[in-house]
């Protein structure tokens, strides 16, 4: 959503959540917040996100200041993975799906320094095309991309340190 | 690379948040390595940075040596502790760290072999001159007559290549003996393809008993007094407290020597337990096992003297002094901690998870909670049942035991069935409050309670 | 968003919650917030009720549940006072202004027992009329309406004690 | 009427969370009397019950005994325990509360006279045989070089009719007294209507030191050791330990002996305090006052003790056994107490007040928080600038020192000024390190830092 709503559309959407089967919901798009519930449990605070009734209806996925704000100082990758309802929420044709690194350890695109990537993006992948390898302590596994589709873009660098289920790269399944 | 070091914590739950701590204590920088379950828990909001290691299970992040490894490469740690459980007494992280220049905080990985076996426990014991259970082999099962006299009875007659519990047999009188053991060897061909036995001393109320060790890896120990931890269900212990009570000098002072000459045998490095049989029927003391890591149970211990032990093995393992004090044996403190489980005491200690709604702990001296749960968390369902542990200290055991019913009573853990109504139980028993009991104690008392309550 | 709601926009979000099936909902746009909730528990964590950032544009004046649900078996009638807010937007046609007690005690209508009420409910005072007594510790102090108008109601019984700040009676100054 | 007693807390802060802990631990019920301002506090929260008593200002809620006393009644309380500071000294609110037959926490209305007016407490030290200050009286300000050598130099001549450090002047030798004793007076006459004078031996290096008593009400004295508390801007406290560092057994067992004596003389009931100057440039002891309350510093007793002084409170106001143990002049342990107030240390300490939006404790062994502040917190600008109390224990001063200082560097309160940069400094001071400090040690060392900073 790039824009910010409006303020009809919020007052559509609240319309269109009270039609709707939810106990509650909580949408926020940018600085815009909106949390409705229909029971008596209501709503979590930041600092509680991520536990009891923190599924979110709709959220932009991004990480939730409470946990963004408590990693310190080392940056990390962690778009809204292991958060099924993201990507069951997320339009895919919008972003794409992911394939996310199935272990910890060091991603190359390349079966050896100086040889060619595994694979280039915008170039069409099998499930059972390698599309890396992950080294975990000398240990080289192959990664396949999982599913068939196109390509669109690596998320990390060759040779980049990735956490189990980071994002490695983006895939267009439509196309 | 800052002059800051980096701990990699390579576990969950409430030793995580006791290891961050005890790094922040010691001006390091602690790095928690997560599974997928745990990279949003209280201990990652913690810690300065969290690695993502593997999913939920235990068995593919937690139980993953290469993959802790591999955190701790790229958190730049400096040292890993591993806690209790999961890899703390495999030799194979110690060692894979190793060959990385990391430091595991433990012992070497020789220790974690030789103590790691029973069998070989056993004879490190005997050389260190340590009291260890009687035990023979049955040469020919139709004349142990004289074996069971040297053994003494009640006795066990075990298959030596039986485990887990079976082919083992209570023999209480020479009759029974002469008449179960060609049962048994014959039961054990069938059983095992083997029929050799072994008779053992049977202990059936016996305390457990256990010593703190701290080495500093040249042979040289740090005794930390004793922990009773004989409140137990099906081996799991239940309640633990320091001093042991009601302990001889004579037997305190045997543990103690014990466990210091075992601690010289092995060149023992950084914090470990020694763990005793201790017989309420007659003088005798048995070694049972050495614990290579720091115990579920050492806070009762740091309390009880005034040290933090978890910071002192950080210190040990970056190679600084570890800030020890010599003590004496019986601490000037008596200190007991409850073991609060996600379980459910009346219906069979059954695990739960859930939701914990409403969170409320007890305040004042002497009360210290170690824990990762807060209001609002997700109790997970893939680790063990272990949520909290309520640590009370006072001037003397009475007090300590007064102090812990009122603690008890002032819990509030809400959206869970806890261990607490088994905890109020036992410190109201005249048994429990008169110290000593054994191991084989709480098992039918709690099940005496279930039946009078239907 | 770039621009905040009017006036009207947050009434005409009222009357379609009002209008739902929702038992609480919170709506945040920028620096305004609208909480509202149909019954006792609302929605507000309790740690969150009565402190940083919560102080609610539009409250409906019953305790906040961080209050209500944490002091125990005795009910207390707190309705709102001390919270300059809530009566500062209070439609004061809907809800009348209340006379609240200027001090612990005990709430007499009476100047002794078996005597006539000082005021009831219909009736007319000035700002010096005085509409009964409170008794600390054996003292007596009589209270003041402190603006005149007509007293809809008593919020208190003969001989009740009350706390600081609880409101005695309901007042329509309009009238 | 249930079973369960009712304690009516009559504060606010951390205090009140102490007495609403200690009420639980002995199963009564806490019902707080708060001003407006502390009507949805984290107090109000723990407690089972709030009655607000007042406005906001302390003088229009905490400050008034009638206001108490009545929600004392409301709450149906057995006992009301008024804290430290407020009400707790004054015997106004302890006698309308025996009117009611509500139980006071504290001494009696007698003793808190007794104790309450320097000249009377002087007195009661002076029956009891406890060591006060020489002083003496100017008959003739023109003829006073006899009495300045009777009270020996340094002293203060004093104007008896003044106050509030208004009318002294430090005097070092006969010479100087000679000159200023008229001059003195003369100015008594005009500031204070009447020139009379006072000689005080004067001691610009004196250590405060304190003990910690508690009396049955029959005589009879527990006494659970001594505190220091002599790091002090402007007399008040920042930072107390106990045990008092570097004290020779003949000066400890003086203000031990000394102490239990005014207990007996006084027939003291429950907590108090005895504060002592202990000069360091001479074997000079000196009783200043009876604290006839609990302190704010008590927890460096109860963690070094393993005692609940006020638990002990609430039950010996109860009628009930206060379960004190006998213990020896030197506890098992050394603790040390912060006072985090809400003051800038780099801006002459003033106070300052609004939202805690970042709240993060240090946790481990030995480790207590005594506060009411959380995450969210608005600290109020009606009270003191009191937020927390850290206190650390171990097992001797060295280990207490190296642990109060990692603990300090480990918390994080954001939102407003603190003194935790100041008690940062003190904690890696020389001085402050090698113990027994005088109370004028503070202000020149911090004053200097500045300087040094600027």
């Amino acid at each position: 959503m790039g824009e910010q709503p409006s303020w009809q559309d919020v007052l559509d959407l609240i319309a269109q959540l009270n039609e709707s089967d939810y106990e509650s919901a909580s949408v926020q798009v940018g600085d815009v917040s909106i949390r409705l519930s229909k029971n008596d449990v209501g709503f979590d605070t930041p600092e509680s996100a991520g536990r009891v009734g923190a599924q979110p209806l709709i959220e932009t996925g991004f990480d939730t200041p409470a946990t963004a704000g408590r990693v310190g100082a080392q940056p990390r990758i962690e778009t809204g993975f292991d958060t099924p309802t993201s990507s069951a929420t997320q339009p895919a044709t919008a972003l794409g799906d992911t394939i996310d690194a199935p272990m910890i350890g060091v991603f190359y695109r390349r079966p050896s320094p100086g040889a060619a990537p595994f694979v280039e993006p915008g170039q069409r992948v099998e499930a059972d095309t390698t599309i890396g390898i992950i080294e975990i302590m000398k240990l080289m596994n192959p990664i396949v991309a999982g599913k068939a589709g196109v390509i669109t873009d690596f998320l990390v660098s060759d040779a980049d340190a990735v956490e189990f289920g980071q994002p490695l790269a983006t895939i267009n399944t439509s196309a | 690379m800052s002059d800051v070091p980096v701990i990699l914590v390579a576990n969950r739950g409430e030793i995580a948040m006791r290891i961050i701590a005890a790094a922040r204590r010691i001006g390091a920088s602690p790095v928690l390595a997560a599974s997928v379950a745990d990279k949003d828990s209280p201990a990652a909001r913690a810690a300065d940075r969290v690695i993502v290691i593997g999913a939920s299970p235990a068995n593919q992040s937690y139980l993953k040596p290469e993959q802790v490894a591999q955190a701790a490469v790229m958190a730049g740690a400096a040292a890993v502790h591993p806690g209790y459980g999961f890899l703390s007494e495999q030799p194979a992280l110690c060692e894979l760290l190793e060959e990385e220049g990391i430091a595991w905080v433990g012992p070497r990985p020789e220790t974690l072999r030789a103590v790691g076996d029973k069998g070989s426990a056993r004879q490190v014991a005997i050389d260190a001159g340590v009291p260890v259970g009687a035990g023979v082999e049955i040469d020919d099962p139709t004349n142990v007559v004289a074996l069971g006299e040297q053994i003494g009875y009640p006795l066990l007659i075990k298959a030596i290549h039986g485990g887990g519990g079976r082919g083992i047999r209570l023999v209480t009188n020479p009759e029974e003996l002469v008449e179960l053991a060609p049962q048994a060897a014959a039961e054990a061909v069938a059983a095992f393809g083997n029929g050799a036995l072994y008779l053992e001393r049977y202990y059936g109320r016996a305390r457990h008993v256990e010593v703190q060790v701290f080495g500093d890896g040249e042979g040289n120990a740090w005794i930390f007094g004793d922990r009773d931890c004989s409140v137990q269900r099906r081996h799991q212990k239940l309640i633990e407290e320091c001093p042991a009570p009601g302990l001889s000098e004579k037997r305190r002072q045997l543990l103690h020597d014990s466990s210091r000459a075992l601690v010289k045998v092995l060149r023992y490095r950084g914090a470990g337990t020694v763990e005793f049989l201790v017989d309420t029927e007659s003088e005798d003391v048995i070694f049972l096992e050495v614990n290579a890591r720091i115990q579920v149970e050492h806070p009762v211990t740091e309390e009880a003297f005034g040290v933090d032990l978890v910071a002192a093995q950080l210190l040990l393992a970056l190679g600084r002094d570890p800030q020890l004090p010599d003590v004496g044996p019986v601490p000037p403190a008596a200190v007991i901690e409850m073991r609060i489980n996600a379980e459910d005491p009346n219906a069979d200690f059954q695990p739960n998870s859930g939701d914990i709604t409403r969170l409320v702990w007890p305040k004042g001296p002497g009360i210290r909670i170690d824990t990762q749960i807060e209001e609002g968390y997700r109790f997970p369902p893939f680790y063990d049942s272990l949520m909290a542990k309520l640590i009370v200290r006072a001037h003397n055991r009475d007090a300590a035991v007064a102090a812990a019913t009122a603690a008890v009573r002032n819990v509030t853990i809400d959206g869970l069935k806890t261990t607490l109504p088994m905890h109020a139980y036992v410190l109201a028993h005249p048994d429990f409050i008169a110290g000593g009991i054994p191991t084989s104690w709480f098992g039918p008392v709690w099940e005496a309670r279930k039946e009078s309550l239907t």
